[in-house]
Parts: C-alpha cells; sequence; structure tokens
C-alpha cells in the first residue's frame, strides 16, 4: 500500500514537474530576442487613447522618424502642446465642476495624476505655470524596441520609403502598454527587405537593399 | 516452437572447415556457426548468402552526396545569394570537397546503422553465446535436427572425425 | 586453406601462440594492476596537460594576443599543430583502411593502436582551429544551421568549411571504424572479466557480440566497405587541409603541389609517430612477439618511400618556384632557405629528407633504439615542415611595408606541449583499459606461415583414426563447457 | 601641365653653422608631426602616430645616418649619450638611436614634444596581460624631453646646437616600429637581379612623364577574360572607388588620424606596436629607394583595396566579409569568428585584428567614440570600409530628398582630412564623377594588379620633379 501511494505522489510530481517545465519555458526567447517585452512606463501613458482613439499621427509626437535615424522619444514639452490645456480626464473635470456649483466656489483646475508627472518633469506648478521651487529633470522612458549596438536602423529610411510605422511596432493603437510585438531579429528584417522587393510597400515599387553594410557597419 | 539443437566444438578452424563441407554433403542444415575470427572461406563452405550492406552503403552515399550538392547550390545560390570575392553564385567545383565528405558520411555511418540493425546489435544486448569459449579459441557448429532421419549419432561420428572436442544436443525455443 | 600459402613465409606473430594464448597474451594487461611505469608515464602526461590546459585557459579568457602573432603573421603555432596532429592521425586509418584492402596481413599487430592514435591525434588537432579563433565560443557558426539571421548560412567556397567537415567526417568515420574493430575483442574480454561492474561495463559496450558467423559475415562486409570509404577519405582529409594553403593567394601556400606533398608527408609523420609508439608499448607491455622487428622492417620501408616522396616535393617547390618567373613566388623560397627562418627550413630538411636515408640500411632498421630515435625526428621535422609552410610565406609576402618577424610566446609554447599530454594520456588510458591489439584480427593470421603441422595431423587422424579417436581430453572440455 | 618651383630663400638658412668636423656632431631638433612641441602629447591617437618617414611610434630617438652609424659603431636601438657640453644633467640627453638614410652624415636630429609630463596618463596605455611591456619608459613617460637642448640666442630659441658628442651607452631598447623593411627592394642576397625591386609603386620624373604620360608604368601580363561569368555579379547602382596620387601625397598621416579618429579604431599600445599589431587603418608605406645614402622617398597610403575578386571573401567560414552590391568589400564585425584567414589572404595586408580588447583602455578616447561606428570587440577583424556609414548616410539624405546622390556628397574621413587633396572617392559608375575621370588618367595604376583582385582603390603614378628623364628611378 504504501509502495503504491509512493508510486502516485511520484507520478503527480512528474506531471506537475513537466507541467511547470512547460510553463516556464512557454515565455522562452533565444538570448537577444526581446518579443513581448512589455515594461511599465513611467508615465501610464496609453498609446490606445492617443494614437487609436484620439487618431494623432505617428509623426506628430515621434517626429524624428522622417528626418533622423531615430524615431526619438518625444520631449515633455510635446506633451505641453495639448496638456497645457487638457488636464484631465472628461469626467474628473466635470466632477470637480458640480462640486465648485455646489459649493460656490470657482472650480479648481483638475490634474489627473499621470499628467501631474508630465508638469513634475518641466518643474511646473499644478496651475502650469513655473515653479522656481522645483527642477526640471528628464522623464526616465524605458526603451522597448532595441536593437543590439552593431545594428543601424534608420527611421528615416524606412517612413519615407512609406513602410507603415505598425509593419514593426504592432499595432499601437490598441496597446494600453505599448508591447514589442516583432522579434526584430536580422531574419525579421531581412525576409521584409526580400518580400518587398517583390511586392513593393503599399504598391510603390521599393529597392530594399540586402547588403550586409546597410545596418552592419 | 521447439527444435532440437545438435552442436559440435571444435579447436581449429581447419577441423571447422572440414566439418562444415561435411556436414553440407549430408544436406544437413547449419543453424550457426559460432568463431573467435572470421575465418576466411566459411561463408562458401556454409552456404551462407552474400549481404546486402553494400547496396546500403551505395544508395546512403548516393543520398548523402545529392543531398549535399542541393543544399550548397540552394545555400549558396538561391535562398541568399551573396557575392563572395567575385565568385559566381553556383560555384560547383568549390563544393565538391564538402560533397565528398558528407557522402563519406552517410554511406558509412548508415552502413554501420544498418549492421546494427541487421544482426542485430545495440549497446547492452545481452549476448547468447552457445559456447563460452567461442569467443576465445573454440568454434562451434551448430546443426539442427530438423526431422527423424538425423541421426545424431552418425553426426557425432562425423564430428569427431574433425577432431570434435566436444559434442552436445539441446532443445530450444525458436 | 591456410596449409595452401605456408611454408615458404614466416610467420608474423613469433612464439607459436595459440588462440587462447593470445587472449591470455592481450587481455592479460587490462586484466593485471598498471605498473609503476604507467604511473609515472601516466602521471607526467596529465600534468604536462594541466599545463596546456591552463594556457589555453588563459589565452581564451584573455585574448588571442596572448600568443605571439600579429597583423602579418595571423597564423603560426595554432596551425602548425593542427596540420601537424592531423598528419599524424593518418597512419592509423591508412594502416587499418589501405593496408587492410591490400592485404597486408602485418597490420593487424598495430591498427587497433594506430586507430586509437589517429582518433587521439585528431582531437588534439581539432582543438588548435577552435582555440585558435578570436571568438571560440562561437565556433558552431562555422556549420550550416538554420537561423533567426534570415537564415544565413555559410561560405561553402571558404577551405575552412571543408576543414570543418572533413576533420568531423574523418573523425567520425575513425571513431566508428576503431569501435567496429573493438566488438569482437570487447566479447572476448567480456566473456573471460569476473562477474562485476567492469564485466557490466565491457557487456554493455561490446553490443551482445556472440561470434555468430552470420553476424561475422555482414561484419566483414561492412569493415570492408569502411576500409573502402576511409581510404579515399584518409587522402581528402590531408588534401583539403593543404587546400587551406593552396587555394589562398599568398606565395609559397599557393601551389598545387601541394595535396599529395601533404599527403605523403601526413603518412610519413604518422608511421613515424605509430612506430615511436609502438616501440614503446611493445618494450613496457611485453608484445615483443606481436609487435616484431619484421612489422618496424616493414614500416620503416614506408617512411623512406614517404619521406623521399617529401623530399621531391621540397625539390619540386623550389624548381616550381624558378620556372614561374614569378618574383613573388622566386621570393618566398630562398627567403625560406636562406632567410631569418633558415634554421627553420634547414632542421626540416636535415630531419625529413636527410635523416630517413639512414633507414636504407638493414642495420639501422634491425636496431629498435636507432629506429625510435628516428621517428623523433621524424616528427620534430614534420612539425617544423608546418612552421616553415606557415610562417615563412606569411612573414614576407607581397608588400614589404608589412613585413614582420615572429616569435611564439610562452603560452603557445605550454600550449603545444599542452597538446602532446593530452595524446599521450588518452593513449595510456586506452593501453590500460582496452586491448592494443586487436585479438580476432591476429587469431585469423596465427595459422599464417605456421608450419601445417596441425592441420596434417587431423587429416592424418581422418584417415588412419576411428571415429571417436578423440577420447579423455574431451570429456574434461566437456565438464568445462558446461558451465557455459 | 608645366610645373614651376620657386627659388629658395637662401637668406633664411644662411644662420645655420656649417656641419661641425671631428668627434663632434650638430644636434638638430625638431618638432614632431604630430605632437609639435609637446603640446599633444596628452593624445594618445597622435603618440601612436607613426612618424611619416621612420615609422616610429611611442618614443623619440637620435637620428644618425648610414655612415654615422658605421662611424660610431651604432646599430638601430642602442642607447646613445647626447652631450652638448655642459656639466649639468639638462645638457645630456640619453636616446636610442634610429638610422636613418639620406641624413647628413654629421646631423643627430632628436625630435622635439616627447618627455612631456601629460603623457604620463599613458602608463596603463595596452591590453593587461603576463607579458605585455610598457608603453612609458623608465622616467614614466613617452619618450625624453628635449627641450632642455634648446638655446636662447638673440632672444629667440635655436633648434641647433653645434658640437655635441655622441657616444654609446651600452644599452639598448627596441623602437616600436610599424614597419621594418625599409625598402622597396628585397633584400639582395634573397633575390635575383630582375626580381629586387618590387612592381608596387609606379614613380617617373617630371621630364619623362612630359614627353610620355603613360611613362613609368609597368606592363604586367594583363589577365584576359575570367573563368566566371560576369553576368553574376554586374554593378549597376553605384560602385565606390577611390584612386590616390602619389605625387600629391607627401606623407603627412593626416588620413591616418582621420580614419582612426571616424572609425573608433583603438590605441593599442607601445608594445603591441612592438608586436607589430597596430590597428590603423590606413597606413602610409614608406619605401627608400636609390642606393646607400642618397635614397628617394616613397609615400604610399595604403587601406584596404575593396578587391572585385577579393582573395579574403572566399576564405571566410561565415560569410563575415562579403562584397556588396555597390563595391564594397564588407566586413561585419559581429559575424566574425576571428579566423584570421582572411588578414593571411590578403595581399595588401590590410586587415587588422582585435588581439585583446583594445578600446575602453583610455578613458579620453571613448568619450570621443563616433556613435555611427560599432566598437568591435576583441577577436574581431577590421579594416577599412570606405566610412561605408558616411555613404549610408549620404545616401539615405539624398533619397529623402528625393535627389540623386551627388558626386562628393560622400566622403571618407581620410579624403576629407587630406590637405593634398591627394585621395579622391566617388562612384565610378556616374560618368561624371571626379573619380570616373581619375581612373582613366594615363598615370592610373592598380597594385598588384597582376594577381588579378581587381582592387578598387587605383594609385596615380608618383611624378618627381625633375629634368632629367631617369634620375634615379629604378625601373623594376
Amino acid at each position: 500500500m504504501g509502495k503504491k501511494i509512493t508510486t502516485y505522489v511520484l507520478l503527480l510530481g512528474i506531471a506537475l514537474g513537466v507541467l511547470g517545465f512547460f510553463v516556464a519555458t512557454a515565455g522562452f526567447h533565444l538570448p537577444g530576442n526581446n518579443q513581448d517585452y512589455e515594461p511599465t512606463q513611467p508615465i501610464a501613458f496609453s498609446h490606445r487613447l492617443h494614437a487609436g482613439e484620439l487618431q494623432i499621427d505617428c509623426n506628430y509626437c515621434h517626429f524624428g522618424a522622417e528626418q533622423s535615424r531615430h524615431a526619438g522619444i518625444p520631449p515633455a514639452n510635446v506633451c505641453m502642446n495639448c496638456h497645457k490645456f487638457v488636464t484631465a480626464p472628461l469626467g474628473a473635470i466635470q466632477a470637480e465642476d458640480k462640486l465648485a456649483t455646489k459649493e460656490n466656489r470657482p472650480p479648481k483646475k483638475v490634474v489627473s495624476t499621470e499628467i501631474a508627472k508630465i508638469y513634475d518633469a518641466l518643474a511646473l506648478d499644478s496651475e502650469g505655470k513655473p515653479d522656481p521651487a522645483k527642477q526640471p529633470k528628464p522623464i526616465e522612458w524605458v526603451k522597448i524596441h532595441n536593437v543590439p549596438d552593431f545594428v543601424y536602423f534608420d527611421h528615416r529610411a524606412h517612413v519615407n520609403a512609406g513602410v507603415d510605422c505598425q509593419k514593426c511596432h504592432g499595432n499601437v493603437g490598441t496597446m494600453e502598454v505599448v508591447r514589442q510585438v516583432e522579434t526584430l531579429a536580422m531574419g525579421w528584417c531581412v525576409n521584409c527587405h526580400r518580400e518587398v522587393n517583390k511586392i513593393g510597400v503599399n504598391g510603390k515599387a521599393v529597392q530594399a537593399s540586402q547588403n550586409c553594410t546597410t545596418c552592419h557597419y | 516452437m521447439n527444435r532440437r539443437i545438435f552442436m559440435s566444438v571444435h579447436e581449429c578452424e581447419e577441423d571447422l572447415l572440414g566439418v562444415v563441407k561435411a556436414v553440407r554433403q549430408q544436406g544437413l542444415k547449419i543453424v550457426d556457426i559460432y568463431t573467435p575470427y572470421p575465418v576466411h572461406g566459411l561463408d562458401r563452405a556454409a552456404g551462407f548468402g552474400p549481404s546486402r550492406l553494400p547496396w546500403i552503403c551505395f544508395v546512403l552515399g548516393l543520398l548523402g552526396a545529392g543531398l549535399k550538392v542541393w543544399f550548397e547550390f540552394w545555400t549558396t545560390a538561391q535562398d541568399w545569394p551573396i557575392n563572395v570575392g567575385g565568385k559566381p553564385w553556383d560555384s560547383l567545383p568549390a563544393f565538391i570537397p564538402v560533397t565528398f565528405e558528407v557522402m563519406v558520411l552517410f554511406a558509412g555511418v548508415g552502413t554501420v546503422i544498418a549492421l546494427f540493425i541487421a544482426t542485430p546489435l545495440y549497446p547492452g544486448k545481452k549476448a547468447v553465446t552457445p559456447f563460452a569459449r567461442t569467443t576465445d579459441d573454440r568454434f562451434a557448429l551448430l546443426l539442427e535436427e530438423e526431422d527423424a532421419t538425423f541421426d545424431p549419432d552418425q553426426v557425432r561420428m562425423l564430428c569427431e572425425r574433425y577432431n570434435a572436442v566436444r559434442v552436445e544436443e539441446r532443445e530450444e525455443k525458436y | 586453406m591456410a596449409d595452401v600459402q605456408t611454408g615458404l613465409r614466416k610467420p608474423w606473430i613469433l612464439g607459436d601462440k595459440s588462440l587462447t594464448q593470445v587472449s591470455q597474451d592481450i587481455c592479460g594487461i587490462l586484466e593485471r594492476k598498471p605498473t609503476a611505469m604507467w604511473w609515472t608515464a601516466f602521471l607526467i602526461s596529465l600534468s604536462v596537460l594541466a599545463v596546456g590546459a591552463a594556457a589555453t585557459i588563459y589565452q581564451v579568457a584573455t585574448g588571442i594576443g596572448t600568443w605571439g602573432l600579429n597583423k602579418t603573421v595571423g597564423w603560426a603555432f595554432d596551425i602548425t599543430n593542427f596540420v601537424f596532429w592531423i598528419g599524424i592521425g593518418h597512419a592509423g586509418t591508412l594502416i587499418s583502411a589501405i593496408l587492410f584492402l591490400f592485404r597486408q596481413r602485418w597490420r593487424t599487430s598495430v591498427n587497433r593502436a594506430a586507430e586509437a592514435m589517429t582518433i587521439f591525434a585528431v582531437i588534439c588537432a581539432a582543438l588548435f582551429p577552435l582555440i585558435h579563433m578570436g571568438r571560440p565560443w562561437l565556433f558552431f557558426w562555422v556549420f550550416p544551421y538554420p537561423n533567426f539571421r534570415g537564415p544565413l548560412w555559410i561560405n561553402f567556397r571558404s577551405p575552412l568549411v571543408w576543414d570543418f567537415f572533413a576533420i568531423s567526417t574523418y573523425f567520425t568515420i575513425s571513431a566508428v571504424f576503431w569501435y567496429i574493430g573493438l566488438i569482437p575483442d570487447l566479447a572476448t574480454i567480456r566473456d573471460r572479466a569476473k562477474p562485476g561492474i567492469r564485466r557490466r561495463i565491457i557487456s554493455f559496450f561490446s553490443m551482445g557480440w556472440d561470434g555468430s558467423y552470420r553476424s561475422w559475415i555482414r561484419y566483414e562486409i561492412v569493415y570492408l566497405l569502411l576500409a573502402g570509404l576511409a581510404t579515399p577519405l584518409v587522402v581528402s582529409v590531408h588534401t583539403i587541409v593543404s587546400w587551406d594553403f593552396a587555394t589562398a593567394i599568398i606565395p609559397g601556400w599557393h601551389t598545387t603541389i601541394f595535396p599529395p606533398y601533404f599527403v605523403a608527408g601526413a603518412i610519413f609523420s604518422g608511421f613515424a609517430m605509430v612506430l615511436t609508439l609502438m616501440i614503446i608499448a611493445r618494450k613496457v607491455m611485453g608484445l615483443e612477439d606481436y609487435f616484431t622487428l619484421r612489422h618496424i622492417d616493414a614500416m620503416c620501408k614506408i617512411i623512406i618511400v614517404t619521406g623521399s616522396i617529401v623530399g621531391l616535393a621540397y625539390l619540386t617547390e623550389f624548381f616550381v618556384a624558378a620556372y614561374s618567373s614569378n618574383p613573388y613566388e622566386q621570393f618566398v623560397f630562398i627567403n625560406r632557405a636562406l632567410g631569418p627562418f633558415a634554421w627553420a627550413y634547414w632542421t626540416m630538411v636535415t630531419c625529413n629528407v636527410i635523416s630517413p636515408q639512414l633507414l636504407w640500411f638493414k642495420s639501422v632498421r634491425s636496431c629498435i633504439p636507432m629506429v625510435f630515435i628516428l621517428t623523433i625526428v621524424v616528427n620534430i621535422g614534420m612539425w617544423f615542415e608546418r612552421f616553415v609552410i606557415v610562417v615563412t610565406s606569411l612573414h614576407r609576402d607581397y608588400l614589404p611595408s608589412s613585413w614582420a618577424d615572429y616569435s611564439p610566446t610562452l603560452i603557445e609554447i605550454l600550449t603545444l606541449l599542452g597538446s602532446f599530454g593530452l595524446f599521450f594520456s588518452a593513449f595510456l588510458l586506452f593501453c590500460r583499459f582496452l586491448p592494443v591489439i586487436a585479438m580476432a584480427e591476429v587469431k585469423g593470421i596465427l595459422s599464417y606461415g605456421k608450419s601445417t603441422g596441425h592441420t596434417e595431423t587431423s587429416k592424418e587422424l581422418e584417415s588412419s583414426t576411428k571415429p571417436g579417436h578423440a577420447k579423455a581430453p574431451v570429456g574434461e572440455r566437456e565438464l568445462e563447457g558446461a558451465s557455459a | 601641365m608645366p610645373v614651376t618651383v620657386g627659388a629658395i630663400n637662401t637668406a633664411a638658412v644662411s644662420g645655420i653653422p656649417a656641419a661641425s668636423e671631428g668627434e663632434n656632431y650638430t644636434l638638430v631638433l625638431y618638432p614632431k608631426v604630430g605632437l609639435g612641441d609637446g603640446r599633444h602629447a596628452y593624445n594618445s591617437w597622435l603618440q601612436e602616430l607613426p612618424d611619416p618617414v621612420t615609422k616610429v611610434t611611442w618614443d623619440n630617438y637620435a637620428c644618425l645616418s648610414v655612415a654615422a652609424a658605421r662611424e660610431l659603431g651604432v646599430e638601430q636601438g642602442d642607447v646613445l649619450r647626447i652631450a652638448a657640453g655642459g656639466s649639468d644633467e639638462s645638457s645630456t640627453l640619453e636616446l636610442p638611436a634610429y638610422i636613418q638614410p639620406g641624413q647628413h652624415d654629421k646631423v643627430v636630429a632628436v625630435a622635439m614634444g616627447y618627455g612631456q609630463v601629460s603623457s604620463a596618463r599613458f602608463v596603463d596605455a595596452g591590453p593587461e596581460w603576463i607579458l605585455r611591456r610598457p608603453t612609458v619608459g623608465d622616467n614614466g613617460l613617452v619618450g625624453k624631453n628635449a627641450a632642455p637642448l634648446l638655446s636662447l640666442e638673440g632672444g629667440g630659441l635655436r633648434y641647433i646646437r653645434p658640437g655635441v658628442s655622441v657616444s654609446k651607452t651600452g644599452r639598448k631598447t627596441e623602437l616600436a616600429c610599424t614597419q621594418t623593411h625599409h625598402t622597396i627592394t628585397v633584400p639582395a642576397e634573397l633575390a635575383t637581379a630582375d626580381t629586387l625591386r618590387r612592381p608596387i609603386v609606379q614613380e617617373t620624373t617630371l621630364a619623362a612623364f612630359l614627353k610620355d604620360p603613360h611613362s613609368g608604368q609597368h606592363h604586367f601580363h594583363v589577365f584576359e577574360g575570367d573563368l566566371y561569368p560576369a553576368e553574376d555579379h554586374p554593378y549597376t547602382g553605384h560602385r565606390w572607388m577611390m584612386a590616390i596620387d602619389l605625387t600629391s601625397c607627401s606623407g603627412c598621416s593626416a588620413c591616418v588620424v582621420a580614419c582612426q579618429v571616424e572609425n573608433n579604431v583603438p590605441v593599442v599600445g607601445r608594445d603591441e606596436v612592438l608586436r607589430r599589431r597596430d590597428m590603423q587603418w590606413m597606413r602610409i608605406d614608406r619605401y627608400y629607394s636609390g642606393e646607400g645614402d642618397e635614397v628617394d622617398v616613397i609615400h604610399q597610403p595604403m587601406l584596404c583595396q575593396h578587391c572585385e575578386n577579393a582573395s579574403c571573401e572566399n576564405v571566410c567560414p561565415v560569410l563575415a566579409t562579403v562584397h556588396t552590391d555597390e563595391g564594397l568589400n564588407a566586413q561585419v564585425y559581429n559575424r566574425c569568428v576571428g579566423t584570421r584567414y582572411c588578414a593571411n589572404n590578403c595581399a595588401y595586408k590590410v586587415r587588422r585584428f582585435n588581439w585583446f580588447n583594445y578600446l575602453h583602455e583610455d578613458e579620453v578616447e571613448n568619450l570621443v567614440l563616433n556613435p555611427d561606428v560599432s566598437v568591435r570587440s576583441r577577436g574581431i577583424m577590421e579594416k577599412c570600409s570606405f566610412c561605408v556609414q558616411r555613404i549610408q548616410e549620404a545616401k539615405i539624405e539624398a533619397k529623402r530628398h528625393g535627389e540623386p546622390l551627388a558626386d562628393g556628397a560622400v566622403k571618407p574621413a581620410c579624403q576629407q582630412s587630406c590637405p593634398m587633396q591627394a585621395i579622391v572617392f566617388g562612384d565610378a559608375n556616374n560618368p561624371d564623377s571626379q573619380i570616373a575621370k581619375l581612373i582613366q588618367s594615363p598615370r592610373q595604376f592598380r597594385v598588384l594588379e597582376e594577381i588579378n583582385v581587381r582592387p578598387s582603390v587605383h594609385y596615380l603614378t608618383l611624378v618627381r620633379n625633375r629634368t632629367e628623364e631617369e634620375g634615379s628611378v629604378h625601373h623594376g
């Protein structure tokens, strides 16, 4: 009897072990492959809201993509183009308005906690005025799409050739938190270069180079 | 089903060759012969047919060479042609060395695997020797007592004429 | 059949051995405890290996700059050692395969040790292309495997890729050939061994070999096929190694004579190394009856032939350089003979061309210490041959501005020594744990050259005595055999 | 095109005293090409820049003529004591000898700019390993300061000091030299008469050139046809080529430093140079031609020739060096496993190997790394890329603006920095480009053309400003 129990326990253990192994290795990537990387950013910026719902053009914020190698992370000033005026969700502002009417006082400016972080970074007070007590400091965004140092990817060439941002970055407009969709492995780049030489980019014929020196120098 | 086996053990290859020829003349059925080393001429004497392993070797060699030529051509000229030192995409002469090596590898390793399967031999297999010293210095001839016409005494006398050092009969499952 | 060929020929195995005596002699070595001499030799080899390993680890950890190479001389000790060891590794398969095809009976005494030597030498050789890489941990990039780079394949036009395939094939086929040859002998050891862990291990590897003649037929065919495959393979391997140089454009490398020249050189050095090892082994392990003066004599003759081919190749190289009227080519050869590495060149000529000529004399061939010294001299010479080819061609090539000298660092020298440590450690272990002489094959040639007395006696018995003549002993043996 | 040579202002040199007689030598102090008077001594690039003539790095030395060295029984590297009278320490200098053909027999020349306190920072230069030798001398500095031997005369510094004595100290040091064979001829004892001079530089005199613009050319057995089908590798887009005018090149080595700066080429330190492992992608080969002390100097900038039939590419097992469809010989660092086969098989020996992890040794240098070029780690081959990062940038910018790539839009660092404009780079498939015209020049030749590697770097014959048609020009 004791032996039987031992056998069952052992079998169960093995089964659990195998299950655990598959669970643990399900997210396995080869070294250097950061597919599905989804870090938490210092500000809970929603691409779904901005790029998806509000239909803001990618190039509005990532204006470097057309003119330089790097698409760039927009400086906080770019945020302020809108967020000088848009400071909180509509609901919060309406609530404050209601409250102010009730209390019979002028409504206070409502700044959501996330937008307040932008103000903080630019050393502004809650009214959007420079606050001499604060020091401007950069927002420490976490880089998601990263290629190794020996790879020279150029946004300019791709954007001007008409490649959609989504081709490499996935449908960012649906992502609350941005995640790396593609592998960004060399084969992924090369195979796209091969494909577009046959079918073109959005109907336009292109010549995508497959020379090593296109990316490596 | 059981069968009766008649075994005769000899001390040297000349005796073995002699007795094998003699039993063959008598039309007796040889089950197997156990020897410490490959005795030349015994295959003909015992009437064992030739092995088909050379064909396996040949086919595998051709397969290896063919696959390799195709693979080299495909990788360098088709899948991703890269200009290396101005050489043509399909540099067939440069592919010969590797093709040859892969041919030998396929043929050699494949034949040995075929041998292991055909014999069969595999690691950890338990050896069943009819007589302990057949891997040392004894030659054992195993005959099958097919039917009633097999006269053990007569065969024993035949074997002893060729200096059989031991003669034995046993039942065997098969 | 044996009675037809006997009489005039002398036996290869001395001492009028019986079949069981062969098993006794060869297995006895493995069944006894190792001698003090074996321990001494093994510990020395192991220490040398440890020092070499330390040097290699330091090199891999720090950078290949710990070797004395420079921008002009990119290869020196590394590829010299590689070609040297590969050359040593050629004798084994040559003895096993080519001499088997030529039905040279004397090969049976040396083929097992020579094959083992081949395997260890190829391991030593394969080590050098690996550790000479700037990034040895990425060595697998030389293999065409599917990958996430496109996939990006490899350059099948590169002789280094050919090398990779040639060496791995050669190693695999040699190892398989060696193992196949071992199976019947392992069965012999198994059946002699006392029950216990040793017997279990040997039994595992003997693959249930039982000496059935049906197996022997297939076995013999496979052995013949492997020999037939290994013969062109052995020629191809050193040919490909020589193409490392011959397909390059560097004067002194770029020459069509290299393949035959390298193959002859490989056999030359390989036979010398087999002789070195076997002369030690016969003494230490008491194998004088199996590895006789006649064997030494036969091998010395091959050394003379191959040594002379090598000498001819040296001359031909000079002739071709002179005839080419290519200034770079001519310079390289004059520079070899008279330039800064002239000492290496003349060491090579002395050791490889002049010293083997002594073997023309029967008295030298039958003097074992003399042969022993000459085989070592030949191997020194053959190491220098590769050194001369690699270094003197590189150090002064086309543009005089980039001419440079080369001298090895301590790390390089220790790495070379370490490879010897590895080789001898492995060989000594082999001598301890596996039969040094192919028993099944030696048994097959025992009757060769012997007086046919036994056969005649049996014939006599056949005619004169009645059946059942062999009496008492049979009964005894029956008892003995009953335990099986 | 006639060439006029301005009259030499002899008045300017009248102040130099005549060479001293007997045992005494005249000491000539000169500012170093790279270091100047020492103001650049903290700069490792310039410390490792080979002197345009002696090719020595990381040291100063006393140059003696061949005859003077013979007279004093001095060999290269013997440490000499140069005493300029006076008993104080500052008037003597101990420096290794360098034997300089073509120098005046009674002159001992010493470079200024060494022994500077700022060079103490190179004490740790170079890779760290057990057999390494230091970059700085016994004094903890690079070289010896020759400034105390300057004299003040008439309110001005005099760089020339007659009456110095030169003696051997009996010690010897090695000089870290990037080139150790100095002539274009091979050693006489190792050659037959017609193979003595290597036909790797074409030179002629002005007189001969004016008569025949093709003068000085070697006539090789030119390879007719090809074993391989040419249609496999047509160069239909850009075809990058370079031309280097040997007549214009003065050997100043600005290109060498420019290339080093642009391409993140590491500084390796004195010991590594001694081991002949200098890393500069571009080097200037300096050859003496002529007999004894009467020598001509040839400067031949040598860089990756980007051969169409590149011998390095065939031998790489892992496709780390391959050809692009614009004629570049690409070196892919991240694919390289470091067999060094390519470097061995390079006829020009222009490939450089990272024997150790070189960069990151010098903090100041690391601050000026070019972000557009990968930093190579150890075990990797590297070489001139024709500044492919600049090519890529220019191509993408031209495409962005929708314009064709203009001739001259891509300038590699060497061309950009060449004060003599001896280097021209461009697209040879563009018939209007400067390079397309230069490769049609009657002076055009390619080094080692006879081995059919088809280099993309063209040279223009060196024309010496001489009136005689033969002069000291030796034909191979």
